[in-house]
This record gives structure tokens, sequence and C-alpha cells, in this order.
């Protein structure tokens, strides 16, 4: 199913103001599709993660909607999303290594869970283990405590037990992060090959490494301070970056076997502007290199080929 | 400049400390000046007891790391290990813990002040900070003065490195000090370190990141395990590396021009047999090739 | 495990000698003399008699040898349960003397600390779910652990006893009754039960639930408790998995609070004149009888280090993570 | 199975553990009434009317200068069916040979016991100490030699004689942590000879928690006899008119000892008696009689001498020398002893060195302590400097042994069959390292320890000789004033006699016993009041 | 009150955070700490200058026996005519000294404990922590009861002392578990390759690190102390001389207050004592959650 993020804005309260964590975050993923989200830490991926599944206590829905396959996500409503979270959007969290109680057998668990959420587990069981068996892992590992496991392992089983009502979205955030390159590899491809076996169906794949979803992700959403910056199939996102920032990101980014005698790469100078009180206009203009008048007002996140959204008034 | 010969490190875990546990072993490695050696491999491969070794804040076991021909073990005393560190410093993987989050960041050069600069007065002092700050491209004006969570982990990491340039350091230990960094702050902190490597800084360079690995170093150490599996020029481990660890490795390096399964087909071709095995079965790394050493390939590809 | 449990066997090995040795030490290195006090209750007035009778008593509990072979002997005598004998209630042996009070303690103790565990951890659990309740109930909690044991039994003897004259306020049965398993003996033994236990248990479950409150939070903020509710796990299941991962520092809680509850007990007794080891305690107190004195504290230290020893092997039973760790796993 | 609660005497007051021994022969320790309600002695003494009530023996009396002859009482037989005779009671005075029987001082001026015949005995004196023999003759109970013989000499003492044969009224029932129970005993000899039956089918002694406790149980009725010393029972008297003592009006209780202030006579200034004399002049008893306790002891004659003595009071003497409190009186005798003020108004000693004595109480015993301080205050109006320490009860009695003290309170002669045991504790020597029973002040004087052990030897029937000798005492205690008497002590007893009633009491138709549980009190008669109270629903 | 707690709750302090200005902005608006405090504050001033006003000294016979309260007597009088509220005062007083030094010198040995062994490490450590957990095992009352009674003079300071030697291993057990922590942190790292001594490293960056751990300690100590003090007290085994709350409620028992009904005797010393601890460990949720930004929102 497709999803359509418009305009999201998702606030933070704090003591000293809100911080405008998600303040027009635009996306649309496709039926069946990978989309990478990146961006600079800060610039709210998570925040965006959260939001599409359940907002905790502090963060405020304060504009933008969310549609899954057409119908809208009650997102601010706590009550109202319980119907649609693990069975239609489910979560495969960065923390996947504490994800699991640490004090039940993780069978046990999954059993526990699943039957408070109106599922029987016998039912469930043959999957699970064949879907188990699909990302190399044993039916023994239901009878084992999280601690018994390896940190890819743990992650592969979050991985299965977040997928195994075959939600219409899955939003992975920061998934693999945590994990060594072979682990990384193994889990990213086992989310490729679920989404291929329609276990899966469109999936936000939330990273830092832009490496990472030039690997697996069909399109990229870049984010700059809480909006989208970017938008593109990989493939044109990496050979066409249009937004400044896009370039920049990928010029920072040096490839195995470049040294810096070779070609020196540049970083972006500048940091991210501060979300509890950000500039008006381009969130970018600070540190962008083309920044010129008219970028004191937002420039609209606008279709600027196929499938190729861009924010930015010098993006043609 | 900098040698470990053979150097070990056996770790005491469990109760009353019974269980060893070998974090590193038998690693030989130089570090000349103006030189950057990265030292790559997975968690836990000890690269990072190798750097606080060097740093002395972990004993050696056995073997020896000596800088400049003294052995560094034998600094006994205050006085000498204050006199290694004016020539030797290290900077750490995570910016934010490395500053004590309740003082402002000036507290990291002040403490040098009390040990090495004792007669400096307050405004040779506070020029001689703001220098190094400059130095590694920061403006002292924004950073000197602030709490650490006011700075980005750039700059966190930058003002480290400009800690340890106030000495009048030889030898950088930089052990992960990119890993917590944004994509687009790693690069000007790499470039910082190329920088310093071209004035003559020898640099020891932790990480596990391949692709970065590359970027700065002139040598390129692979560990596993504790061992090492693969040491060579950098050009050379990465165009033909000869372990399978290191193939494996390289295979699954996200990268943003190259699928998984192109990395996979192009390395299967450069397989070979143990050298250690088939060649003179020694114990240590083999040297296949100018400079470049490959260890056993133990477990998986070698019988032992 | 096995090596775990070694390790806290030694651990406690070592405390019991440590407790021993102190235990052995105190009343010799400080004032006052059993014999003498011993005697002081008789009422033998000639100067001569009386010497000859010191002489006599302290041959018999064996303070006229030298120190090292009394400190050598006590040893001895300790692996043969024998605790020597009661000065004060002379000449029953101090073992019997604690193995007759003992029971009273443990009527107390055992409920006192079971269910204000139980109860205090369940109501914790229960006040850290909304702001109100936690608001109202954790002062009260908070004020409860404040009251001094001997102080709540002080007013509990005064309100419910004297004033309400609900429960009577002092012993542990009538004494117009014999024990015998009667529906008069049982049921009057408990409303003499009551209050006691009422002093212990309250200042205990505050301090519980307290513990409990702060814990089930830090829980429910846990990594797994949020994957839990963003798969939509309903409150229930995610509070009974915090619960019960919150229950496991509460056991090694147990564990460190017995000696305080133990205590407590000690001072309820003195006020209830119920007639524990508190009791017994205050009364080799103040007769100086330095045997039942050393047996009383002996018994506590063994039963707070089995206690201990308990709780330890129950950890490992319950929490999964330290009995992995000990197999040497992950 | 359960008391009868209309058959059931409960007395508390005696016992301060859980009974442990029912050997008459350990005397700190015996369950409350083994002596008394199970062994019982020869005679039986009435300090109320000064008088020996033959009790197990017929009939005693002096046949010679230096022997004794004793005739028992015919048909009296030990609980378990044996018969009481003379070869019991010569078992029980030869265990005196055991160095750790309480009466092993007996065989320093006992030469023999010879058994005459059954019922009949002759003792033979080195030295005829008539008083203490009286005194030994009520206050030690006999024991049976068919069940003692069998034991070791340290069995004798040390035993915990767990299945007492008496000849008394009552027999072991059982007993708990906290509490004695006794049953009454068929076949008690004195039913038979003397009409004398005791009332109570049972005897539950609770085991003293605290007076608290006490105090509690006996407003609601669970204790008939308490024997604690209850601050503020005076309230509860005045309040509750089933709650009641010996007398209806302060003071309440009979009197049970005196408390003195001991002065350490060794050390300056306390070893001027002008001093000790002034000292006694500024103390003011009756502050403490009315403060701490309330009204419940009285302040003592300036002779220290128990009501039970009154008769050998001198009162003329105690008109001319006694002492009362009388602070200028104190100042003028210090300064006429050469005392003189300093600049604060307090005195120093002759030699000009200041004054600075502390009395010692142990720590807890809140009435001593809060009578210490009211004799601090006192002294310092009379201009002497006296602080109030309050160590730990057993350093206090290592001080009080050693000597290493300068002031202390002290109460150790309970009331007896003569002075003599007060003066004996008042002049006792000679005085050695350590003090442990008896004069405590270290006090040296040949004159009064002579004329006090004339007193042991002078026979209890003749009053005169008595009363002189104990006359010529005062006199040097006035004079000397080895000891500062304060108060006398209360024999404390309160009743709650809505189970019990005809509890001794100073009104005329009730008993005259004293009305107390505690050891050795049983030997004054304390024993026939159980033969006296009658239950109230029956 | 349970120890794990808040060493649980402790932990959670990162380094993110704008601590200083941010933990002041949250006590204001914390009313546990607010209302803690207060009372804390009453109480502690009620113990200062009170003895001052009430003049006289505490055990002074003043007015009549066993007077219920009024005007003369806020409190009422003993049944020997001492004023309670006098008592009470000074009692107070003797509460604050003893909770103030007996926990102190468990804080100073519990820091010195904690620091040495969670910073050195190894061996040290082994033995430091074998010997915390031996004196943390044995019940700490009954020891001190036993001690207590052996001893000659008691006194206020005796009593404190032999308090902070039994109760302070929980806090050296958490403290060295904090320093644990903190000493792996890299900054203290930093510290020793600046040629720091080890002893200035653990003073000027391990422990402001954990200020706010170790004023709840001290807290928590103090609470103890005060707790355990007045048990002692209670069973007659506190100070010889003076007034303490534990003394007040031991007398007023031992005189039968309880039965005669002069409630005015020992109500006040319980209320005294549950007063001084409860506000304080009320006052301690309060800063606890200022502290621990993880409660701050709860
Ligand atoms: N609970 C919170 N309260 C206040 N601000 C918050 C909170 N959580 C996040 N923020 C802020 O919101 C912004 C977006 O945070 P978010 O976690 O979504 O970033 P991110 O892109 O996921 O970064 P990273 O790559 O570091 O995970 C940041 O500026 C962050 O400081
Ligand atoms: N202080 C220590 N005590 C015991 N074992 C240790 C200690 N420090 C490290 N180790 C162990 O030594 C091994 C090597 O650790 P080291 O930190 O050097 O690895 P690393 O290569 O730096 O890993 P990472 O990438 O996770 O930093 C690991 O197994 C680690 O658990
Ligand atoms: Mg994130
Ligand atoms: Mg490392």
């Amino acid at each position: 199913m497709t999803v359509e993020v418009s305009e999201l804005r998702v606030h933070y309260r704090t003591l000293r103001g809100s911080v405008q964590a998600l303040d027009g975050a635009s996306l649309e993923v496709g039926d069946g599709e990978v989309m990478g989200v990146v961006g600079e830490s800060g610039c709210g991926k998570s925040t965006l993660g959260k939001s599409l599944i359940r907002m905790d206590g502090r963060m405020r829905h304060v504009g933008g909607s969310v549609r899954l396959g057409g119908e809208e996500l009650p997102i601010a409503d706590d009550r109202a999303m319980q119907r649609f979270r693990y069975h239609e959007v489910s979560l495969i969290p960065q923390y996947a290594m504490s994800a699991m109680n640490p004090t039940r057998r993780i069978g046990r668990m999954i059993r526990e869970l699943l039957e408070s959420r109106g599922v029987r587990y016998a039912e469930v069981r043959r999957e699970l283990e064949r879907r188990l068996e699909l990302v190399g892992l044993g039916a023994d590992v239901l009878k084992r405590f999280p601690i018994e496991l390896s940190g890819g392992m743990k992650q592969r089983v979050v991985l299965v037990l977040s997928t195994l009502r075959d939600p219409s979205l899955l939003i992975a955030d920061e998934a693999t992060s945590a994990l060594d390159v072979a682990n990384q590899r193994a889990v990213a491809e086992a989310l490729v090959q679920f989404r291929d076996r329609g276990f899966i169906g469109s999936m936000l794949f939330i990273t830092h490494d832009l490496a990472l979803v030039a690997q697996l992700a069909d399109t990229v959403t870049v984010m700059y301070a809480g909006r989208s910056a970017e938008s593109a199939p990989t493939s044109e996102l990496l050979r066409r970056p249009r937004h400044p920032y896009t370039r920049m990101l990928l010029s920072a980014v040096p490839e195995v076997g470049t040294t810096i005698d070779e070609s020196r790469q540049e970083g972006i100078p500048g940091s991210p502007p501060a979300l509890l009180d950000p500039p008006s206009g381009c969130r970018f203009k600070d540190r962008c290199p083309l920044a010129f008048e008219q970028c004191a007002t937002r420039p609209p996140f606008i279709e600027v080929a196929s499938g190729h959204r861009v924010a930015c008034w010098k993006a043609e | 400049m900098l040698t470990l010969d053979r150097v070990s490190k056996v770790y005491r875990v469990g109760t009353f400390g019974t269980q060893p546990l070998n974090a590193v072993r038998d690693v030989s490695l130089t570090v000349p000046p103006g030189v950057v050696v990265s030292l790559i491999g997975e968690s836990g491969s000890g690269k990072s007891t190798i750097g606080r070794m060097v740093l002395r804040l972990t004993p050696v076991t056995s073997g020896a790391i000596a800088f400049d021909g003294r052995d560094v073990a034998g600094l006994s005393g205050h006085r000498a290990r204050k006199g290694y560190y004016r020539h030797v410093q290290g900077v750490f993987q995570d910016p934010f813990s490395s500053f004590n989050p309740i003082f402002p960041v000036d507290r990291v050069f002040d403490m040098l002040r009390g040990a090495y600069f004792p007669g400096l007065s307050d405004t040779e002092w506070r020029a001689s900070v703001r220098r190094g700050t400059e130095r590694v491209g920061l403006d002292p004006g924004q950073v000197l003065g602030r709490y650490p969570h006011q700075l980005s982990g750039g700059q966190l990491q930058r003002l480290l490195i400009a800690r340890a340039l106030t000495l009048d350091i030889r030898l950088l230990v930089a052990d992960e000090i990119i890993s917590m960094l944004d994509a687009s702050t790693r690069i000007d902190v790499l470039n910082l370190l190329g920088d310093l490597r071209a004035e003559g800084l020898g640099i020891l360079f932790v990480t596990h990141d391949l692709a970065l690995g590359t970027y700065v170093s002139d040598t390129t150490v692979i560990l596993r395990r504790g061992a090492v599996a693969e040491m060579g020029p950098t050009r050379q481990v990465y165009a033909s590396p000869r372990h399978p660890y290191t193939r494996g490795l390289l295979a699954s390096v996200p990268r943003m021009h190259r699928t998984w399964a192109d990395a996979d087909a192009e390395l299967d071709s450069a397989a070979g047999p143990c050298p250690v095995h088939s060649g003179p079965g020694t114990a240590g790394p083999v040297e296949v090739g100018p400079d470049h050493f490959v260890g056993c390939f133990s477990d998986d590809a070698c019988p032992e | 495990m096995g090596r775990y449990l070694g390790r806290k066997a030694v651990l406690y090995a070592l405390t019991f000698f440590v407790a021993v040795t102190v235990n052995w030490m105190i009343p010799r290195f400080m004032p006052g003399d059993p014999v003498q006090s011993m005697l002081g209750r008789a009422s033998v007035s000639d100067p001569q008699a009386r010497a000859a009778m010191e002489d006599h008593y302290a041959r018999l509990f064996g303070l006229d040898v030298p120190l090292w072979k009394q400190y050598l002997g006590f040893w001895g005598s300790l692996f043969q349960g024998d605790l020597g004998t009661s000065v004060w209630l002379f000449p029953t042996p101090v073992t019997e003397v604690l193995l007759d009070a003992v029971p009273y303690s443990l009527v107390l103790l055992l409920p006192a600390i079971l269910l204000s565990w139980v109860a205090g951890n369940r109501f914790g659990a229960f006040a850290a779910r909304s702001r109100w309740l936690d608001n109202t109930a954790l002062p009260l909690s908070y004020l409860l652990t404040a009251t001094p044991y001997m102080w709540l039994g002080v007013l509990l003897a005064w309100g419910l006893g004297v004033v309400a004259g609900w429960f009577p306020a002092t012993g542990a049965y009538s004494f117009a009754l014999t024990p015998a398993f009667t529906w008069a003996f049982l049921s009057d033994a408990f409303a003499h039960w009551v209050l006691p236990f009422l002093s212990l248990f309250l200042v205990a479950f505050g301090g519980w639930a307290i513990g409990m409150r702060n814990l089930i939070i830090y829980e429910l903020e846990a990594d797994y408790s949020a994957y839990l509710r963003a798969l939509g796990a309903p409150r229930r299941l995610v509070r009974r998995y915090a619960f019960r991962n919150a229950m496991l520092p509460q056991i090694t809680g147990l564990a460190l609070q017995l000696g305080t509850i133990v205590a407590g007990s000690l001072l309820t007794e003195v006020v209830f004149a119920y007639p524990g080891l508190g009791s017994l305690i205050l009364e080799a107190l103040n007769n100086r009888d330095f045997f039942l004195l050393q047996g009383a504290f002996l018994f506590i230290v063994i039963g707070v280090l089995i206690a201990n020893l308990v709780v330890d092997v129950l950890y490992v039973v319950v929490d999964p993570r330290t009995r992995i760790q000990m197999q040497g796993g992950a | 199975g359960g008391y009868p609660r209309a058959q059931t005497l409960y007395t508390s007051g005696t016992q301060w553990g859980p009974p442990s021994t029912w050997n008459p022969l350990a005397k700190s320790q015996y369950a409350t009434g083994t002596v008394g309600y199970v062994y019982e002695p020869l005679f039986l003494y009435d300090p109320m009317k000064d008088e020996y009530r033959p009790w197990l023996a017929e009939e005693g009396e002096w046949t010679g200068e230096d022997t004794y002859s004793l005739t028992l009482r015919d048909g009296i037989e030990w609980s378990d069916g044996e018969a009481f005779t003379a070869e019991d009671v010569a078992y029980t005075v030869e265990l005196g040979q055991i160095d750790a029987v309480p009466y092993s001082n007996l065989w320093d001026w006992l030469e023999g016991v010879e058994v005459v015949d059954e019922r009949e005995l002759e003792f033979t004196f080195s030295e005829p100490r008539r008083q203490e023999w009286a005194n030994w003759l009520y206050n030690e109970a006999i024991v049976p030699e068919h069940v003692w013989s069998e034991r070791s000499d340290g069995e004798v003492v040390d035993s915990p004689n767990e299945d007492p044969v008496g000849t008394g009224p009552y027999a072991y029932e059982s007993h708990g942590q906290d509490r004695m129970v006794w049953a009454k005993r068929d076949g008690w000899w004195a039913t038979e000879q003397l009409d004398l039956e005791v009332k109570p089918e049972y005897i539950v002694d609770i085991v003293n928690s605290t007076n608290d406790a006490a105090l509690t149980m006996l407003t609601q009725g669970e204790i008939d006899l308490s024997n604690n010393f209850l601050p503020g029972i005076d309230r509860t008297l005045e309040s509750s008119p089933e709650i009641t003592s010996y007398y209806d009006e302060p003071p309440y209780m009979l009197s049970a000892n005196t408390t003195w202030l001991v002065p350490n006579t060794e050390r300056e200034p306390m070893d001027d008696p002008e001093f000790r004399r002034a000292l006694a002049h500024a103390v003011d008893p009756q502050a403490i009689a009315d403060g701490p306790y309330g009204g419940i002891v009285a302040p003592a004659d300036p002779t220290g001498l128990l009501p039970a003595w009154e008769q050998y009071i001198d009162q003329d003497l105690v008109e001319d020398q006694g002492f009362s409190h009388a602070p200028e009186e104190a100042r003028s005798i210090l300064e006429d002893a050469g005392y003189s003020e300093n600049a604060d108004g307090m005195f120093t000693t002759p030699d000009g060195d200041p004054i600075a004595l502390e009395l010692i109480v142990p720590s807890g015993w809140t009435d001593w302590m809060e009578a210490a301080d009211i004799v601090a205050e006192s002294a310092a109006e009379a201009g002497i400097d006296l602080t109030v320490e309050f160590p730990d009860d057993a350093a206090l009695q290592d001080a009080r042994a050693t000597g290493d003290f300068d002031l202390l309170f002290n109460n150790e002669r309970q009331i007896s069959n003569t002075p003599w045991t007060y003066y004996d504790y008042m002049f006792r020597l000679p005085v050695q390292e350590q003090q442990t029973t008896v004069n405590f002040g270290r006090y040296e004087n040949e004159e009064a320890w002579e004329l006090t052990e004339e007193l042991a030897r002078v026979d209890v029937e003749d009053t005169e000789r008595t009363a002189e000798l104990t006359s010529r005492l005062q006199e040097i205690h006035f004079e000397e004033m080895p000891i500062i008497p304060l108060w006398y002590n209360g024999l404390w007893s309160q009743v709650n006699e809505s189970v019990w009633t005809n509890w001794p009491s100073d009104a005329s138709g009730t008993p005259h016993w004293f009305p107390t549980t505690w050891r050795n009190y049983n030997q004054m008669g304390a024993v026939l009041t159980l033969t006296e109270i009658e239950p109230v629903s029956g | 009150m349970s120890l794990d707690t808040a060493a649980a709750s402790g932990e959670g302090q990162g380094p993110s955070g704008r601590r200083g200005r941010d933990d002041l902005r949250f006590a204001l608006r914390n009313p546990k700490l607010l209302a803690g405090g207060t009372v804390l504050a009453v109480l502690l001033l009620t113990g200062l200058v009170g003895p001052a006003f009430t003049g006289g000294a505490p055990n002074a016979y003043v007015g009549p026996q066993y007077a219920p309260p009024s005007g003369d007597h806020w409190f009422g009088t003993t049944s020997f005519g001492q004023d309670v509220f006098t008592q009470f005062v000074h009692g107070l007083r003797a509460t604050f000294t003893v909770g103030a030094l007996g926990g102190g010198i468990a804080w100073v040995l519990g820091m010195a404990v904690g620091f040495l062994g969670g910073y050195r490490g190894g061996l040290l450590d082994e033995f430091l922590n074998m010997l915390t957990n031996i004196v943390l095992v044995l019940p700490a009352m009954v020891v001190l009861i036993i001690a207590a009674a052996y001893l000659e003079a008691r006194g206020l300071l005796v009593q404190s002392l032999f308090i902070g030697l039994t109760t302070w291993p929980w806090a050296a057990r958490a403290i060295r578990a904090q320093t644990f922590t903190l000493a792996g942190r890299e900054f203290v790292d930093l510290a020793r390759l600046s040629g720091r001594r080890p002893w200035r490293i653990i003073l000027r960056e391990v422990a402001p690190n954990m200020y706010s751990y170790l004023v709840m300690s001290f807290i928590l100590l103090f609470g103890g102390a005060v707790l355990i003090a007045a048990g002692l007290d209670f069973i007659g085994l506190g100070p010889t001389e003076g007034v303490s709350l534990g003394l007040m409620m031991h007398h007023s028992v031992a005189w039968g207050a309880l039965h005669l009904g002069t409630w005015w005797w020992f109500v006040p010393p319980g209320v005294g004592i549950t007063a001084v601890v409860g506000s304080l460990y009320i006052a301690n949720v309060g800063l606890d959650e200022v502290f621990n930004p993880r409660l701050r929102e709860l």
C-alpha cells in the first residue's frame, strides 16, 4: 500500500518551548517500495518514524497528514492508532539489542504479544519458524533468552517478529547501525528479501548511511532540519542530486579506496539550525553556497522530474 | 618512532579473574613520523586495547611497545609518564564523554596547564589555547568558554585534537574518533588528520569503517580476534586483499556505486591458500608482497 | 551458576567468620562482668560467700582461661551447636533459650516481610499508574518508611490497643490459655499478633512501595516497553512485563533490607512485649548475658545470611541474565 | 486446656526472664515461687509483727551458749510421698560446705549439725551468731535429701531442678517463654495442721517484659497482683477503684528497702565526716519522693532504718542529731569545718581546693536519674558542686566495686528480721580491693564493726540489747554519716480486685501479710497472702 | 527505603541536558522538593534556635505533672513536670546532630571506599568489595545494639561514630558502581593523559559528575542514621545524657505514658522523627526527579 506523508509537522514539548523536530516533512512511498530516509543527525528522521506508529507523551501533532493506502492514519490519536499498529504499521527499532524483554524466553514473549493483539500463536507458529529459517535462525531461538543471542541474531529476531503480521508499512529506524558490516549486510538483505516475498508492503529505511541506502532502497528522501529536502529514485539521486544539501552530503562521503591525497573531499560548513527556534525560509540557507534573497521564503517541495522532488529555489 | 613488538594483552575476567581473555595477540607494527596507520577490525577485535596500551592506560601483558626506542612500559613514576604524554596523546571515540559535562570545554586545556605549563602567564596561556583552536579550524570565540553540550561532535573532536596539539606531540592515537560524527563532519576531521600528518605527526588511527580507513591512511592493519589478519600499504590491501577475512569485510561494506553482489563477484576471483601454512609455517604473519603481511587464515580456511 | 554461588558462599563464610569474631570480641573488650551481674541479683550479702560463687561461675563459663583459648573454644563449641549457657537464664543452654524465642520472631517476621514485600510491590506498581495516585500514595509511603518502627508500634498499641481496645497490646497469647491447636488459642494468638505485625508490615510496606514505584517507572521507559507499545501491545502486558522485571531488583533489595527489618522487629517486640528474639536481646543486654547476646546475634546473622543465600539462589533462578552470564554465555 | 479465670491468680513483678531453674539454691534465678510455693523454710518471719512463725519446724531453741536445737513438725511429706525428716534439714545445712552454695559462709561459724532423731536436730556453733542464724532459719528452704543426694556438688548448685519436689502448697504445672504456671497440690501439710488453704487453683506468674506492659495488663484485669514498679501508679490508684495498694494514700506502698547516697570515704572531701554531714543536710528527699516518684515513696528516716525496724530507731537521738533538708545548716557545718565559699558561692576545701563531685547513676534507671538531678540541684543550693553522670550499669558496678567513684546511689539491703543486716552493710570490715556487696563507701570504723558483730550474736528475742546496740550504731551513723539515707523504696505492690479480693492492706479486717511475690518475701509470710484472698465470684 | 532504586535511578545522568540552570528551574517547580525542603527547614530552624527561646534545661521540672498541652506548655508536660516542647526542641537538635554526624561519617567512608574501589579496580577493589559486602550483610542495628550495650560512656558522638561505621556499605557500593562507569568515561582517560594524579582525578573529575547522586546518598544515610539512633535510644541504649527524640519515646513508654493516656508525651518525638526523615525522603524524590530527566515528565 502506498504511504503518503504530507507536510507532517510534529513538535516536542519542552520546558523551553516546542522543538520543531518535524516541520513539514513530505514523502510518498509506493506499494512494495523501500524508501531510504537520510539526513544529518537531529534532522527529524526518528521523529518521522515514531510519528507514523506511536508518538510518545512529549510529541504533539501540529499539522499535516499521513495516508496509508488512501486511508488517513489517526496518528495523533493513540487509541485509534492501536488498530493499525503491528497489523498495518510496524517497526524495527534501532535498539533491537534491548527491544525484547530480557527476562522472557523469546518464544513466550512473542506468544504473549501476539495473543494480546488477538492472534492465536498456534496459527502463526509455523510461519514464524519458517521466517526465522529464512533469516538463518533455527526454531530453537524461541526457547532462548535475548541475552543468549548475539546482536545480529537479535536484530534478525526483531525483524521477523516485527513483520510477522505482514504490515503494509514497516519503519526500520537505524535497524542496522549497531551491527558490524557483515551482519549489517545480512540484515539488510533479509529486509529486501522479505519485501520481495511480500511479507512487508512498503518500507521506510531510516539511516544516516548513504551508501547503505544505495544498496537497498528504491527511492530516497533526504531530510534537513525537520523538512524533506529532496526525494528521488535512488540511482537518480546518487547520479543527479538537485538540492545543494544533497550534493554536499554526497561529496562528504568518501568511497572505499579513495584517499585524501587523490581527492580531498570537503564537509558541509556550519551546522544545522536549532529546531527550538528555527530560521524562517529555507532552513539550509545559512550553510548554502547558492543562497540568495528568495531563500528567505520557504521553497516548496515540488516535483522537478518524474518522482524527483526538491525543496530548493535553485533546483530546476 | 612507535614500534609494537609482539604485543599481547590478556584480560582476566570472570570470578577472581580466573578466565583469560586474549584481547590482543602477538601484534607487531610500527608508526613512523608522518604516517597514518589504520587499525581496522570488527567490534571486539582489540583495536582500542592496542590504542590504550600505547597510551599506557592499560598495561601490556607481553611484548614491548617502544617509543623512540625507549620501552614505554618501563616508564615508571609520575614524571616519566608526564614526559611521555608530552609527545604521545590520544583522542577517543565519543566526543561527548571526552568532556566532563559539567565544566566548560576549556577544562581539557586547563588540565594540561597545571601539569605542563606551570610557568606560563594567563595571557600567554590563553594565546596558546587560541592558537591551538585556530589550528584545527575552529573559531576560538565560538567554542571556548562553552559547555560540551553546546557544541557539535565535530567541534568537540577538533577541540580534543587541538588540546593534543598544545603539547609538542609526535604521535596521536585516534580511537574511532569519527564514528560518532555525521557524514559531513567526519570528512572535516579526517581532513584535519591528513593535514597533521603532512606536518609530520604519526597517527595510529583506529576505526571499523573501511571506507574511512582508506581515506587517510598509509598503512592498514586488519585485526581479527586480536591478531593481525592482514597488514600492508593501504592501497595494496584494498586492491588485492589476500586474507579471506579482509575480503569478506570488503565485500560487506556498502558502497555508493557498487552493489554487494558485484563486490562478491569481484573479490571471489582473488582467493588463495593460507600463506602461513602453505609457506614457511612460522607463527606470525607472512610477507606476501612488499611490506604486505598476511596472518594465518585460522579457523575457517586453515587447518592450523 | 556453581561458581557464582561458590563465590557467594565464600563471601558468606567470610562474613560469618567476621561476625563471629566481632561478636566474640565485643563483650570481652568492654566493661561489665557477666558473673557479677548474675550474682548481683542473688541476694548473697556475705562477701566471702559471694567470692566463692564468683569463682565457681567464672570457671563454669570458661572465663578463667586465656583469651585465645576462649576464642578457640568458642569456635569449637560453636561447631557443636553449643553457644554456651545463658547467664541470665542460668542454667539453660543458650541454644535452648533461643529456640524457644525464635518461633515467635519468625511468626512475626516471615509474614511481615513477605506480605509487605508482595503488597508493597503491588501497591507501588499500582501507584505508578497515574499522576494523581502517585502524588498521594508516594508521600504517604515515604512517611511510612520514615516512621520509626517502635513509634508506629506505640501509636498502634495506644490507638487500637489501649484506647479502642480492639486488640491486646502486649504478649503473644492470653495468659489464660495454654498453647494448643484449638480455635480459642489460635484466634487469641492471632489477635495478639495483629498489632506487632501491623507495625512491621506498614513500615516495610512503604519502603517496598516506593522502591517498586521508582523501578517500574524505570522499566516502563525501557526499550522493550517502548517496542511493545509501538507494536500495540495493551497496557496490561507492558505493565506486567515491567512489573516482573522491576521485581528482580526488589528481590535483591529484600536481601539487603532483611537486616533492617529484623532490627525493626526487635524494636516492635519490645513495644508489644512479644516474647521473641527482640525481647530476649533486650533482656540479655540488661542482664549482661553475653553468651545469650552472642547467641542471639549469631542466630540473626546466620538467619540473615541464609536468607541472603536463598535470595541469591532465587535470583539466579528468576533472572535469566545472571544465570546465562554465569554459564559463560553471551 | 486453660486456667479458669476465677480460680487463677495472675501475678507479675518478679520474673524478669523465662523461667529457667527451679533450684532454690539458685537464688538469683529460680522461678517465682520456687521457694514458698514449693520449697519451704523452717520458719516464717513476719516483719509486720516482728515474729517468727514455726513452719516446717515446730520449734527451735538455744539450749546453750553455742548449741541450738530444732524440732520438726510431724507428718510432713514431700510431694513425691517421702517423709520429711531431720535428715533433710541436716543435708540442706551440710550443702553449705559447697563453696558455690549461697550460704557457704554459714560454716564459718557453724561447727556441726547432728541428727538426734527423725524430728530433732542439734546444732553446735563455733561462734553463735544468733541474729544471723535466725536469718538463716527463715530464709533458706529445705531440700529433700533423697532427691538431691544423687547430685554432684556442681549439680547441686547448677541443676535447673526441673521437676521440683517440695513440701509447699503448689506444684510445677508448666512454663513458657513468658509465664510460669503453678497448680495447687493436694496434701499440703498446713491444711491439716494449721487449717490454712491456698485459694488459687493456679498461679500464673507473668514474665515481665516492661513495667509499662505490666501496667497495661493490670488495668485491663489481666494481672491480679503486680509487684512491678509502675511509675504514675498513683494516678491509677486514685482514679480506678478496682486497683488498690496497701495504703490508700501516699506513699501507697509498704517500704522494702532504703536508698542511700553513698559517698566514697576514701576520697577528698568525702573522707571528712563533717562534709558528709553537710551533704546529708543538703539533700532533699522530699523533693525526690514528690517529683519523680509522684509520692509513691516516702523520704527515709535519718537513720535509714525501715519502718519495720521502727522500734529500734532511737527517736531522741534522731531528734537531737538527725538531719533534714536544710541548706543553710549544711553551709554552716561546712563553714565551721573550715570550708570556704569561693566567688561563685561554691565551697572549696579547707586547703582551698575546689570541690567538684560526680554522682553516678546507671543509665536507664530513670527514676534514679531524675532523683540524682534533684540531689545535684539541692547540693548546689548548699554550695556543693555536684554533677551527675549516667554511665552504663556494668561500668557503674565496676567503679563501685573498685571504689572508683565520688558518690552513688545504692539500695542493696532489703527488709529482714534484724537491723544487723542493715549495719552489716554500713560498717562491714575489712575493706577489700573489690567491694561487691557491702560498704561501697569503704568506710572504716573498728568500733562500729565490733558493735555490728556483737549485734549478730545477740539473741533475736533480746530486743533490749538489740536496741541498745542499734542506738549506739545510730549515733555513730549520725556522727560519721558513712551513708546518707534518702528515701524508702516501696514494696511495689498493686492489685486489681476484680477477680480476687481481700488483699492485704492497712485497713482493719484485711490481712496484713506482705502482698508480694518477690524472692525471699515468701519467707516473710508473703505466701500466706494466698490463703487469705477470696475469689470475687465464689 | 530501597537503596537499589536510588542506584537504578541515579545512573541516568547523561552528558546531555543543560545541567545546572535546568536543575534549578526544575527544583523550584518541584512540589516534593519544595514541600520536603520547607518542612525540613522549619524543623532545622526549630532545632537550631528553639533551645534559645524555650530557655532552661530540657530535663528541668518546670511545671505541673502530666499537664496536657496548653498555652503555658505547648506540648504539655511529662510525668515529672518537664516541658515536652523544650525537650522536643532539644531532641530535634540531637536528631539533626546524629543524622549529620552519623550520616556524614558513613558518607565519607562510603565515598572513600566507593571511589577507591571503583577507580582503582583490581585486587584492592576485590578486597574493598568483600569488606563492603560483609558489612552490608551484617544487620547494622543488631551490631549496634551489641556494641552500644557494652559502651561505657554513650554520647551523641560515639553513637554517631558507631552508626557511621556500620551503615556506609550500601553507599560505598552504589558510589563504587557509579565511579566504575564514570572512570570508564573518556574524559577520565583524558585527565590521565593530562598527567593528573589519581586523587585529583577522582575529586575533580569523577565526583563532581555524581554530585546529585552524592547528595542523595547523604540524604538517605542521614535519614537512616536518625532512624537507627532513634531505635537505639528507644531501647535505652541512647546517649546517657541529654535528650533526644528517641530517648523521649523511651522515657514516655517506660513511664507509662501509653497507658496513662499522656499521648502528648510520646506523639511529638515520633512525629518529629517521622517529619525529619520523611521530609528528607520526599525532598530526595524531588531531587531525584530534578536530577533524573527520566522521571521529570511522569
Ligand atoms: N524527547 C525530545 N524532546 C525534545 N526534543 C527532542 C526529543 N527527541 C528528539 N528531539 C529533537 O528533535 C530533533 C529531531 O530528533 P530525531 O531523533 O528525530 O533526529 P534523527 O534524525 O533521528 O537524528 P539521529 O540521526 O541522531 O537519530 C532533534 O533536534 C532532537 O534534539
Ligand atoms: N577492561 C577490560 N576488561 C576485560 N576485558 C576487556 C576490557 N577491555 C576490553 N576487553 C575485551 O577485550 C576485547 C577487545 O576489546 P577492544 O575494546 O580492544 O575492542 P575494539 O576492537 O576496540 O572493539 P570496538 O570496536 O567495540 O571498540 C573485547 O572482547 C573486550 O570485551
Ligand atoms: Mg534517530
Ligand atoms: Mg574500541
